[in-house]
């Protein structure tokens, strides 16, 4: 069941990448890198992070594609049709790309992966919780906090950049 | 964990100040802020604590207080270089708050990251130290070179760290933790874990301007205002160097002759290509740019023989670039804030109005060519000394020979300030008391710095070598 | 169950999807397609650390909040790329990356 | 406070006190003081210096004192003079103070030009005065750098391409000494935590011959450049010519010393086995030096650039004397150094007084100015005679030593090449004659206008300072000769 | 032998460096005159001097075991090389360097005053005595030196007032160009000697005379094994060192300097390059001429004959010269040609000897009567204004005294007994007769020849048709005149002297006498010489011109002296000048300097090359960065799993 869902949603996520980096209309681009989004979200429910998963939706497919989506409605007429990019482009890229995803896939794969050792992750709410507000080893209060930071001082990047001039 | 909460403190300070002013009083933030900066340096050396908190997500040490120290006197000098630049723009964003606040949390975030004792702590402190700088990189919004810069910088940063992220991830894989300590322990000689320090290894050099990962700096320098080029050329690029060092020594220090190689040819790279940028720039910023990328390859000298005095040589060439740099930085800066002018054409005959300002120029740019009797000369020596002790004689050959080629456009500059003459030489450029310290800050530091072995004794006193 | 699928094909989909991403920066000429391809990275990088955290290490969860954090970071950098962008695209009326090279050599 | 670092103290102190100075003649009377102190200083050292070692004192390094400075690295600042030194220190505050007498009158901002000049001579002085290799070289950068901006602003002709080429190709060539150095440090001792730059320290420790084989060069070359060592000599002719006046007379007259200075006291010293094998190359390369350079002079019809050639012919006598190692060849070498330092810089110091007058530099537009400035004539001549080896002047003594010296070597090769540089003295007085002839001699040429007036009382005194000291040597070189003979011994002792 | 009774002898030399800078450093503050008095006084004082040392030397204390001693009578040290190599200044006293200061200072001093109305109305008055102080003192110490690097040190400083005596009219182009030229051929010369001076003494370890001429030191035995090019690296050494005579003796072919050095002052051609300066090659020979004698006879045989080629060539010369100094000149070339064949055949013991005598002999004769002809000289051109022998004629009647002072000089260069040049001149031939019969028959005819352009002269300028004059030429002031009378005095007597009492190789006095079989023959063709002479050129007659004529190219190319000042010129201004010195600035300037230009421009040109790269275009950017990272990683994982 769990084998059939992931090759399903792994076959999923590498069309749908596929099509969000060569799909020529934009707004169909973001569409599809929703789908890629949603079925990430899926693999993380076979793998059993349920509140990854959850957030991964949220945060992702309604907050990140949401904000994607009107940055191209006010950039772009939905209707236009993006410029093919140039052949040398693409064929450079492709070889670089190609030749990087061959060098890692066979250096993965000559790694000698130990067996399959992991139980039930316990990713419960309250673990979550605990992990999240832990200031000991494996707790993240410390990353929780700086990410807050992080949060205020972009959103008033964000802000004072967008902010038309006021005259 | 001083330093980073009395950076939040400042912040949160000043940006409650500024919703609680009105436009026509915003630019009384500008002292304010500046002075509660100065004290929160001043705090910053009082004698700290060291040792791991959060479960050694957070590591300090007498070195780490250093460097934060030396970051905190940097951003001060950018404060009150940027005084003038702030008043002048103030209709153009109403928002000097902000622009504090964001220097500010982005310090915090070098400070997390050089403090950080796991990959998390790392990537958060990278991300805080980037992302609202790109914020600060696009504001100019008269100038669409300033948006430019920041697309650039914010998408090359975002391309960068996801590199970097999947390099982690390898690293997590393969070892079971994010914390260093215990990655340490479990990194070992195989491909997929030196595909993953390579991948991490793109990550920070980014942040260094190494080359190949250095083509973005020219670029986002040359459109950022001149306080943020000056922040991310010294303050940035001195986090990022401080970090690689412990990524390379505290973490993956189980492969040396790869760690080396790299090391090698990226530095010779990174100081060859450089420089030979360097030589035909016009723009002052965009020079500057490619004069730091070049001092990031000499930086390497001191690193890889993972001695512990090349450590402590690199900390101190980083102290002295501080200097240096924001001095150069400081005269761009109020000569383009007083009359927009930035490409060195402009600059012939400076001295003939202008000659304190030409001098600190100059002290500068000697002390970042590394000639005597300025501070740059002894960095540089002691880097390509720790070099030389390891054995990489060509390597400190290709160094020296690159300095040559970095004074021959250091004295371009030179030369147009006292040497060429123009018939509209810049005016007299009456300076704020602001800027004024800044550069008398930065020329001290410059001057001084050198003179005092027992500096450089300290520093080593301090620093930790190869494990 | 899960252990039947095996790391490498985890890994194997990651590393596809993170070329794929990067193949889309190198490639699409919108600044917000790019923008899009990042997320793809990024997402890429996700499954690596949830993948990792519940084959080997399911003691503890740092995979799972690593990958929550990246997801929090990647929501930032979006915002304010997306700022910078519409700022750009307000001053030179275009978003196509190929166009914006006023600064170079 | 060390008696030595007065050296320093002095120039430093009148660079302070010219920042404050607001008129020309206060710049020009504070620098001639201050450097004046130091010309009466420097010859109180000569005192203190005989009087130490005619009370016994044998070391080979006298009013040592070591500074600690960089612990770490173990960098001390040590200071130290022997004879070869202090003669050189002597040198080098003549040259400055009679420098500072001929830009008396110097209108283009002459409080910068003061100060540069000053802190060029500060950087010579502390070359001089130190014995370890970190400080030698941080004194031999500061003296390179003020360089390019005495050029690029008080020069004339191509200033700002000569300024360029000058500083970069020195600079280029402190690369490879500095790769050099820190080669010599790294080999200073088997023990990591004891290497040193002191020079005595290293010259204590037994580098392996591989290591010497790979520095020696480094070291050789990089100091021959400032020697003007063939090929890599052509920065001096452009620079010298585009040079104004004093910075000419220091830097042929003090700075290319330096390059002598350190081939003999850190390449030959420290690196003497490599020396001994390589020597045959770069006996090739200054024999090659001396005979090109004085036929390039020849051919040359700017009054500057025909010294600048006689001194690419002079300066390799300097490394070619070096290279014969022998006592007295050494001896001449060093001799030779202060021999073409006074006269070149009385040289220097004639053609720009000549130049001030007759507003032109090219022989072929002047003549006969002895009738009407036979002061200034009769100095050049005496410079003239001094450079081509007359006896009774210093050149001569510093020649025949290095020949003598030279010819001690019993194989045809280094014959050959003694003979090849002998010849030099033929050439040198071909140009030298060809010169006077055209310049003094012969009819006046009435055409060019001519600021008649012979030389003032500054250019006098500056003239008759140096000729005096060149006589000086020409006529007793007794005891300047047996001095250094004494403080060679340690070197040649290396050499044997 | 060190002795201390004559240590006064330093001040000969010294009083007159004294005096040179006396009157170098005031001399523009004094009135000519003065300087000219001071100048007069001081040589004076070391005229008194060098009577006395000779007085004392030969007839006094000088001999000890019937042979003359070298006495050091002063020493310094003046520089060290080594230990054992060192430079001395001292004072040796032998016969011939007391028989030379007596030369010197005596015709110095009949100079200096001759010159106190000679030069009275030339600019620059002061300056020549007190070059002429320096040269005397140069010469002096020249010929006292104890070593040959003394010897060296004097040479150059001779060379030197030499140089500044010839260009004394340095506003005229030809002054000047005859000094340089002096110069450099001299100094040409001179860098043999100095490189004979040192493999001399890199095998002898010493420069000093005492030990190298001591006949049973191991001077002379040092270096005779080792060979170089088929010659003894002593003979080699020693042929070096005759280069440097060669040069300053204006022997052939480095005698071209000297016929142009006649632009100095004529006061000057006496006393330099007539009777002192010229004759120093001779006297080096001489000095060294126990070695050569010993260690390199086949170098003495050498210098025989190139001192008898030149004599002979000189004088061919000579007699084509119409300009009266210049053929005074290359007398003075063939004279000395002479003394340099006579050492040539000299022997060391005993009468052997003979050739080494009469060349001091000569020296010393020719000293007095060379320095007579040309103060005559001087006083003829002092009265008529010009050096051209065919602007002249007939003057015996103006300047009577002169005329009998220049004849008596004829009559003592042409060997007309029993005028001094006789004497020397007999023992010459008579040591070349018995040693080299070829030189001595080319000797033989030199002396005909000898006789003949000089009594050319003599005609030429005092008979034949008399020439419009100026103004009317009257005889010379008092001061010239005593000179010219008390040098007449000494070259008529001086042949009397019992030479070979007082000058011989070995210091041990042995008997000479004149050899009137050969003595006879050389009268004879003296006499012939005067007689032809007489015929061509007591009246004035076209029979010269015939001759000259008709002897075609060799006139010609006599007259022209042989195109050798053309080679010369050639090799200078050609090969010198255009095909090395030229080349070598172009090629300084072109090759090299654009080599370190080149490298600059490289630089530049890759830094233009590369600016592609920074091509503004963000992806670009991209693609550079991840095809760096998986260049690097392809590398690095290659290099591990190698």
């Amino acid at each position: 069941m769990e084998v059939v869902l992931f090759y399903i949603l792994a076959g999923m996520i590498l069309i749908f990448s596929v099509l969000t980096v060569t799909s020529r209309r934009i707004l169909r681009a973001a569409v599809y890198l929703l789908f890629v989004l949603i079925a990430a979200a899926g693999l993380f429910f076979v793998l059993q992070f349920e509140f990854l998963a959850a957030v991964q939706l949220t945060l992702y497919a309604g907050g990140i594609i949401v904000l994607i989506i009107f940055s191209i409605m006010l950039t772009s007429h939905v209707s236009e049709k993006l410029e093919a990019p140039g052949i040398k482009k693409t064929a450079f890229a492709l070889i670089a790309c190609a030749a990087g995803a061959i060098v890692t896939i066979s250096t993965i794969l000559n790694y000698d992966f130990p067996a399959y050792s992991g139980g039930n992750v316990d990713a419960s709410m309250k673990a979550i919780g605990t992990s999240l507000l832990g200031y000991k080893e494996n707790g993240f209060a410390l990353p929780f906090e700086v990410i807050s930071l992080l949060l205020l001082a972009a959103m008033l990047g964000a802000i004072i950049i967008a902010k038309r001039k006021e005259n | 964990m001083r330093h980073e909460l009395m950076l939040v403190a400042v912040g949160v300070i000043v940006l409650i100040m500024d919703l609680m002013t009105s436009a026509e009083t915003k630019h009384r933030i500008i002292p304010v802020a500046i002075v509660l900066f100065l004290v929160n340096t001043i705090i910053g050396f009082l004698p700290i604590e060291t040792g791991k908190i959060f479960g050694g997500m957070y590591n300090t040490d007498d070195i780490t207080i250093l460097m934060k120290n030396a970051m905190n006197i940097g951003v001060f000098i950018i404060f009150l270089q940027s005084a003038e630049w702030l008043r002048r723009h103030e209709d153009r964003f109403n928002s000097h708050g902000a622009y504090f606040f964001i220097i500010v949390a982005s310090l915090a975030g070098m400070d997390y990251l050089i403090s950080s004792g796991d990959f998390l702590m790392f990537f958060i402190g990278t991300e805080l130290a980037t992302i609202p700088i790109a914020a600060l990189v696009a504001i100019e919004k008269a100038r669409s070179k300033s948006a430019e810069a920041g697309v650039k910088l914010i998408l090359s940063a975002a391309l960068s760290s996801g590199i970097t992220l999947f390099g982690i991830s390898l690293i997590y894989g393969t070892t079971g933790s994010i914390y260093f300590a215990e990655v340490s322990k479990a990194f070992g000689n195989n491909s997929l874990q030196i595909l993953a320090f390579i991948f991490i290894f793109a990550g920070v050099a980014f942040k260094i301007s190494i080359v190949p990962f250095h083509l973005w700096t020219a670029d986002v320098y040359e459109g950022a205002p001149i306080s943020i080029t000056s922040y991310l050329s010294v303050i940035s690029k001195a986090s990022a160097i401080f970090i690689l060092v412990i990524l390379l020594y505290k973490v993956f220090y189980a492969i040396p002759d790869i760690r080396n190689n790299i090391l090698y040819a990226t530095s010779v790279l990174t100081m060859t290509i450089g420089n030979l940028f360097a030589i035909r720039q016009q723009n002052m910023k965009r020079f500057l740019a490619f004069s730091s990328i070049a001092q990031a390859g000499f930086v390497f000298l001191g690193i890889i023989g993972g001695t512990q005095i090349g450590f402590a040589a690199v900390v101190y060439f980083l102290l002295i670039y501080v200097f240096s740099n924001l001095g150069a930085f400081g005269v761009v800066a109020a000569i383009s804030c007083a009359t927009g002018k930035e490409n060195m054409d402009d600059y012939n005959g400076l001295y003939k109005n202008n000659p304190k300002m030409s001098l600190v120029m100059m002290l500068s740019l000697f002390s970042l060519a590394g000639i005597p009797p300025v501070a740059g000369f002894f960095g540089k020596f002691f880097l390509f000394t720790s070099a030389a002790k390891e054995g990489y004689f060509i390597l400190v050959l290709i160094a020296v020979v690159n300095v040559t080629i970095s004074l021959y456009y250091y004295l371009l500059v030179i030369k147009a300030m006292f040497i060429n003459e123009q018939e509209n030489p810049i005016e007299r450029i009456d300076n704020d008391i602001y800027t004024k310290l800044g550069l008398a800050i930065c020329a001290a530091g410059i001057l001084a710095i050198g003179f005092f072995g027992s500096i450089f004794d300290f520093i080593n006193s301090k620093t930790f070598g190869a494990m | 169950m899960i252990d039947k699928i095996g790391i490498e094909q985890f890994m194997i989909l990651s590393t596809l999807m993170f070329f794929i991403g990067v193949y889309g920066f190198l490639v699409r000429k919108n600044l917000i397609t790019m923008l899009m391809s990042v997320e793809l990275i990024l997402n890429a990088v996700n499954i690596n650390f949830v993948a990792f955290n519940k084959f080997y290490y399911p003691q503890n969860l740092q995979g799972h909040f690593f990958a929550m954090f990246v997801i929090a970071i990647a929501a930032t950098e979006v915002a304010v790329a997306i700022a910078i962008i519409i700022s750009l695209y307000r001053k030179i009326r275009t978003i196509d990356v190929e166009e914006v090279d006023e600064m170079k050599y | 406070m060390n008696s030595l670092l007065w050296l320093l103290a002095i120039p430093l102190v009148t660079v302070f006190v010219l920042m404050f100075c607001n008129d020309r003649r206060q710049y020009r009377l504070s620098a001639a003081f201050g450097m004046g102190l130091q010309l009466i200083y420097s010859f109180y050292l000569v005192f203190r210096y005989t009087a130490e070692r005619s009370s016994g004192n044998t070391e080979q390094m006298v009013f040592m004192h070591e500074y600690r400075w960089f612990e770490s690295f173990n960098i001390i600042f040590t200071t130290g003079i022997d004879a070869i030194s202090l003669s050189l220190i002597v040198l080098t505050a003549i040259v400055t103070f009679t420098g500072i007498l001929v830009s008396w009158n110097t209108e283009k901002l002459p409080k910068e030009f003061f100060i540069s000049l000053i802190v060029l001579a500060t950087g010579v002085f502390g070359f001089f005065m130190t014995i370890d290799l970190f400080t030698m070289f941080l004194f031999y950068e500061l003296a390179v750098i003020p360089m390019y901006i005495l050029i690029g602003i008080w020069g004339s002709g191509k200033k700002e391409y000569a300024a360029m080429k000058l500083t970069l190709m020195l600079m280029g060539a402190s690369a490879l000494l500095l790769v050099g150095i820190l080669g010599l440090y790294t080999f200073s001792s088997p023990d990591a935590n004891l290497l040193s730059f002191n020079i005595l320290d290293i010259a204590n420790a037994n580098i392996p011959v591989d290591t010497q084989r790979f520095f020696f060069p480094m070291v050789f070359i990089g100091f021959g450049v400032l020697g003007a060592l063939f090929p890599l000599h052509t920065w001096s002719p452009d620079g010298h010519s585009s040079a104004p006046t004093a910075v000419s007379m220091l830097h042929a007259g003090v700075l290319m010393k330096m390059g002598g200075y350190g081939c003999l006291r850190v390449a030959m010293y420290l690196l003497p086995e490599a020396a001994k094998e390589l020597a045959w190359i770069f006996i090739i390369l200054t024999t090659i030096s001396i005979v090109y350079g004085a036929f390039g002079a020849i051919a040359q019809k700017d009054l500057k650039y025909i010294n600048a050639y006689s001194s690419v012919s002079h300066c390799g006598l300097v490394l070619f004397a070096i290279l014969m190692m022998n006592q007295t060849a050494l001896n001449g070498s060093v001799l030779q150094m202060i021999s073409h330092g006074l006269m070149t810089a009385l040289f220097f110091a004639l053609i720009g007084m000549i130049y001030e007058r007759t507003h032109t530099r090219d022989i072929r537009l002047m003549g006969g100015l002895m009738k009407i400035m036979p002061f200034l004539g009769v100095c050049y001549m005496i410079a003239g005679f001094a450079s081509l080896g007359l006896p009774g002047l210093s050149g001569f003594v510093a020649e025949i030593n290095v020949f003598v010296g030279a010819f001690m070597h019993p194989d045809s090769f280094h014959r050959v090449a003694t003979v090849i540089a002998v010849s030099s003295i033929v050439i040198t007085a071909v140009y030298i004659l060809r010169v006077v002839g055209k310049l003094l001699l012969g009819p006046l040429d009435e055409e060019h206008a001519y600021e008649t007036g012979d030389a003032r009382w500054n250019e006098r005194w500056a003239n008759v300072i140096l000729i005096v000291s060149i006589a000086a040597i020409g006529i007793a070189p007794f005891w300047l000769s047996d001095a250094l003979i004494k403080s060679l011994q340690p070197i040649i002792q290396k050499l044997q | 032998m060190i002795t201390e009774s004559y240590s006064y002898t330093v001040a000969i030399p010294l009083v007159l460096f004294f005096s040179f800078l006396l009157i170098g450093l005031a001399g523009g503050k004094l009135k000519p005159i003065v300087s000219g008095v001071f100048g007069t006084f001081f040589l004076l004082v070391s005229t008194v001097l060098s009577y006395y040392t000779a007085y004392s030397y030969f007839f006094v204390d000088g001999k000890l075991n019937g042979a003359y001693q070298k006495l050091i009578a002063y020493d310094s040290l003046w520089l060290t090389f080594t230990d054992k190599l060192q430079i001395h200044m001292g004072v040796l006293l032998d016969p011939i360097s007391v028989v030379m200061l007596v030369v010197i200072t005596t015709v110095s001093l009949m100079v200096h005053i001759y010159s106190l109305s000679y030069m009275k109305d030339e600019t620059g008055f002061s300056r020549y005595y007190s070059f002429l102080s320096l040269f005397t003192f140069s010469m002096l110490g020249l010929v006292m030196a104890s070593n040959i690097f003394q010897i060296y040190i004097f040479w150059e400083l001779v060379g030197l007032s030499s140089y500044l005596l010839i260009g004394h009219y340095y506003e005229r182009p030809s002054a000047v160009a005859a000094s340089k030229k002096a110069f450099i051929v001299t100094r040409f010369a001179d860098m043999g000697f100095l490189v004979g001076i040192l493999l001399l003494s890199s095998f002898t370890g010493t420069f000093d005379f005492l030990k190298l001429t001591d006949p049973n030191g191991s001077a002379l035995t040092q270096g005779s094994a080792i060979s170089f090019l088929g010659l003894s690296v002593m003979t080699w050494s020693l042929l070096l060192i005759f280069t440097g005579a060669a040069g300053k003796s204006a022997m052939f072919p480095l005698h071209i300097w000297l016929p142009d050095a006649m632009e100095g002052p004529t006061p000057v051609s006496a006393l330099i390059h007539a009777a002192t300066m010229v004759v120093a090659g001779v006297y080096l020979v001489a000095r060294l001429f126990t070695i050569y004698v010993f260690a390199a006879p086949d170098a003495l045989i050498f210098i025989g004959y190139i001192g008898t080629f030149t004599s002979l060539f000189a004088a061919v010369i000579a007699c084509t010269q119409t300009d009266i100094k210049r053929v005074l000149a290359f007398s003075t070339i063939s004279q000395i040609g002479l003394m340099m064949g006579g050492l040539g055949v000299s022997g060391y013991a005993g009468a052997e000897g003979l050739g080494y005598t009469a060349s001091m002999f000569h020296l010393f004769t020719h000293a007095m009567f060379k320095a007579l002809l040309f103060l005559c000289a001087g006083a003829v051109i002092h009265a008529v204004h010009t050096n051209e022998l065919w602007e002249m004629g007939g003057l015996k009647k103006f300047l009577p005294v002169t005329n009998i002072a220049f004849l008596i000089g004829c009559l003592a260069i042409a060997g007309i007994p029993p005028l001094s040049g006789f004497f020397s001149k007999d023992e010459i031939l008579t040591a070349a007769y018995e040693k080299d019969k070829i030189l001595f028959y080319v000797q033989f005819l030199v002396a005909g020849m000898t006789a003949f352009y000089m009594f050319r002269l003599y005609f030429g300028i005092f008979w034949n048709k008399e020439r419009d004059y100026h103004s009317k030429p009257h005889e010379a002031p008092f001061t010239m005149l005593f000179s010219l009378i008390f040098l007449s005095i000494a070259a008529a007597v001086s042949g009397f002297i019992p030479f070979s009492e007082f000058v011989t190789p070995d210091l041990k006095p042995f008997e000479s006498h004149i050899h009137w079989s050969i003595a006879i023959p050389a009268i004879a063709i003296a006499v012939i010489g005067v007689t032809l002479a007489s015929v061509l050129y007591r009246k004035d007659s076209d029979l010269p011109d015939k001759i000259s004529i008709s002897l075609g190219g060799l006139y010609k190319a006599a007259h022209r002296k042989f195109y050798i000042d053309e080679i010369y010129m050639f090799i200078t201004k050609n090969v010198i000048f255009n095909y090395i010195s030229a080349p070598i600035a172009w090629f300084d300037r072109n090759i090299i300097d654009n080599t370190m230009n080149g490298i600059a421009a490289i630089t530049n040109f890759i830094s233009v090359k590369i600016r592609g790269f920074q091509s503004g275009q963000l992806q670009q950017y991209a693609y550079v960065m991840v095809s760096g990272l998986i260049i690097i990683v392809l590398v690095a994982l290659y290099f591990m799993n190698n």
